[in-house]
């Protein structure tokens, strides 16, 4: 783990990214790396997170700029400008349930080839995928989903790059610390090693790449 | 009788549907309003699927925190003893049967009792966030919504909107009626003070039986 | 959650039950509830756990005391009973790939149908499972584990049921809890509610029904 | 020459793969022992599978936790920085590609790089706890083990023993050699000192592709 400007941090970030960024409706979301990525305009990237929040904040920010071709998320019902670009067809939206999202990242994180999941199965969701019957149930393949960068927020981390969360803001940020290639993270403490107790520590730090302190 | 809001009414309705130490998901919208109105002798959680469980009150001026809100991003409380978690633990949670109840709204619900409740096609789809999931896996889904829109039905014979879910919800309320969705049809089980069978059958394009129980809904203040 | 003698809470548990016990090699395991198990003579289980630890320590002792009709673990190596009785066909043995076993069983709590997993391609686990390839690797589907019963052990609880572990005693704990009908938790201390910050929590109470305190 | 433990020498070697920064998984046995030389300017962070990275070595007597312990159940330490988790995130990192190296022990290895290292067919087969998932998931996945079992090869053309994985490991590291299965075969890369490669081909049942750069294992103390 290294600490890192933000500046730094995003200029690691190419064009036409991956990217899975943490937050709910920009509740833990990172977003003093959101605003470097916007001063660098980072183009073309595929973003993936639980929505697209509001135009002035979290990933909103991102499509206002207009840096975002395509997203994965759960809804976009928040963001009205991510609304026009998708009937503008500037931007591609697939939209994923919110429990299928996150077990897809999960699956890409912890290395399973996909779950099956009861969510979606006789909707729009289950169009183009596999059904399994299973015990007289039906369940739909859904597969993993990895990232080039994950870049999350936290509340706090040790020099080992441990990270702990605050309350709501927690949401996807340690699911998508596992399953990206290098992940950068946002904290706003960065304390010394040892003060964290074992038990106490949402994220181990050998998920951690780089850490931007905000504060 | 006293006239009373819709919206209120709904909530109140519903609110008498909670048990004492039911876990339960309030959607945003009418579903919201229901914490305002369970019983005193009856203790709830309330889950957001933003990851806790133990969600309180909107907190007072100068008490918000940044990093605790509802899942319409808007500011909460914790209450004592509140426990929150990450996306994966909370949808697991919902799509694993834990939870006891959750309340949506609804824009279509059919002869089978099957939830709509996204936007029309061909206009904005804005997604499904999670109530996909809350459909599928809380052991009871309740339904709060108006009986009409614009006039027009919403419990109907087939939904023209996208489903939520395969999964028969467990009960309807409105401003109206509260209705029984079973494997044998939509049951008219309550219906609102001062209303006739007739009013509720004249607004529902959807075929009901009405229970050979009928009642007419209880609420206070009515 | 009610807070339960560990008599009361072991006669709910019918002979023939299927049983969920946390523990990695009895570190974890709940040995009170485990004693009182034996004392009452609780016949004809199914054991699903780890390991079946030692003849002296954890699911061992209900090994010694033939009680276990059969156990789904990933090893029985460290127990001689286990293996003397698996010979003498006393007990039936289903050896499952701990990470397999342990996805498993969160498939079950989480309401997952299954999951795909790489490990066990090849091998003697693969046999008799359907296999996937998803883009040219392949994959095993192994289905949801649920118990009548999850005894865990943790190291402390607040009067809501919410759980904290301590450290390597956490192991398969916290993922029982989730995949039980009726969860029993053995812990050393009740707190006042409150008294554990929301963040630190390993285990929300909702999943907790009974909490036999031991200390 | 000094002569050395055969364990040693093994473990003195598979610990000059490691690299400063790297998450490694030491199995029971003579993996175990790796601990005890990791090069001074070389800082690895050890995980077990029971919960637990920033692993330390045995600790005081007096000083024992017992909700501190490796694989083995043996009480263990935690360095500073050292976090807990449970069996799923454990596995999450093993199987999820996360950990660096691992470093099991071995029974057969077969010319295509095959581990096998459970117990004999029609003996007692005692499980695969979670080597099956080392295997598959690690980085890289080191066998230390003795280059013979009671005479026999334990490097062989078909292993008779169940495989714990279809995935070739890494490297083989005994005290005679160290081998590195590669898609064209397995590739004797170093001999130990005072040993020909005669010797090792005599006590090797599997094809042998002798490395144009064979060198001596470099062993400190030897």
């Amino acid at each position: 783990m290294h600490v890192i400007k933000v500046e730094k941090a995003v200029e690691m970030i190419p064009d036409g990214a991956t990217i899975m960024i943490g937050g709910f409706l920009g509740v833990g979301t990172p977003r003093v790396v959101i605003d470097e990525m916007i001063k660098q305009k980072k183009f073309n990237l595929t973003v993936i997170g639980n929505d697209t929040a509001f135009p002035n904040s979290g990933i909103g920010k991102l499509i206002v700029s207009k840096l975002v071709k395509k997203i994965i998320v759960s809804h976009i019902g928040t963001n009205p400008e991510t609304q026009k670009q998708m009937i503008e067809k500037a931007i591609d939206v697939e939209l994923v349930p919110q429990g299928t999202l996150v077990e897809r990242i999960r699956a890409g994180g912890v290395g399973l080839g996909g779950v099956l999941t009861p969510t979606g199965i006789g909707t729009v969701v289950a169009e183009g995928k596999q059904i399994f019957k299973i015990n007289d149930a039906e369940y739909l393949l859904e597969l993993p989903i990895k990232a080039d960068f994950a870049i999350i927020n936290a509340k706090k981390a040790d020099c080992n790059g441990n990270l702990v969360y605050s309350l709501t803001a927690r949401n996807f940020n340690p699911i998508m610390a596992m399953a990206a290639e290098t992940v950068i993270a946002e904290v706003d403490e960065i304390l010394p090693i040892g003060t964290i107790p074992p038990d106490d520590i949402h994220t181990p730090g050998i998920f951690v790449d780089y850490i931007v302190r905000v504060r | 009788m006293i006239e009373m809001d819709a919206k209120v009414l709904i909530a109140k309705r519903v609110a008498q549907e909670l048990k004492d130490g039911d876990l339960v998901n309030l959607g945003i919208g009418i579903p919201t309003l229901v914490a305002d109105y369970i019983p005193q002798n009856v203790k709830v959680l309330f889950q957001s699927e933003n990851g806790i469980i133990g969600m309180g009150p909107i907190p007072e001026e100068g008490l918000e925190h940044p990093d605790l809100t509802n899942a319409g991003a808007n500011y909460v409380s914790a209450i004592p003893g509140a426990v929150c978690f990450d996306s994966a633990m909370s949808f697991g949670i919902i799509r694993g049967g834990h939870l006891d109840v959750t309340v949506l709204g609804g824009l279509q619900i059919d002869e089978e009792g099957h939830l709509a409740n996204r936007m029309v096609p061909g206009k904005i789809i804005p997604g499904m966030g999670g109530a996909m999931d809350l459909v599928t896996g809380a052991k009871r889904v309740i339904i709060a919504m108006t009986h009409t829109s614009k006039g027009e039905p919403k419990i109907v014979k087939n939904c023209t909107l996208p489903l939520t879910s395969i999964r028969r919800i467990s009960l309807i309320v409105t401003e109206m009626a509260v209705i029984e969705p079973t494997q044998g049809g939509l049951v008219l089980k309550e219906i609102a003070p001062g209303l006739t069978v007739e009013d509720v059958l004249k607004v529902t394009e959807a075929k009901l039986k009405i229970s050979s129980d009928l009642k007419i809904m209880k609420i206070e203040g009515m």
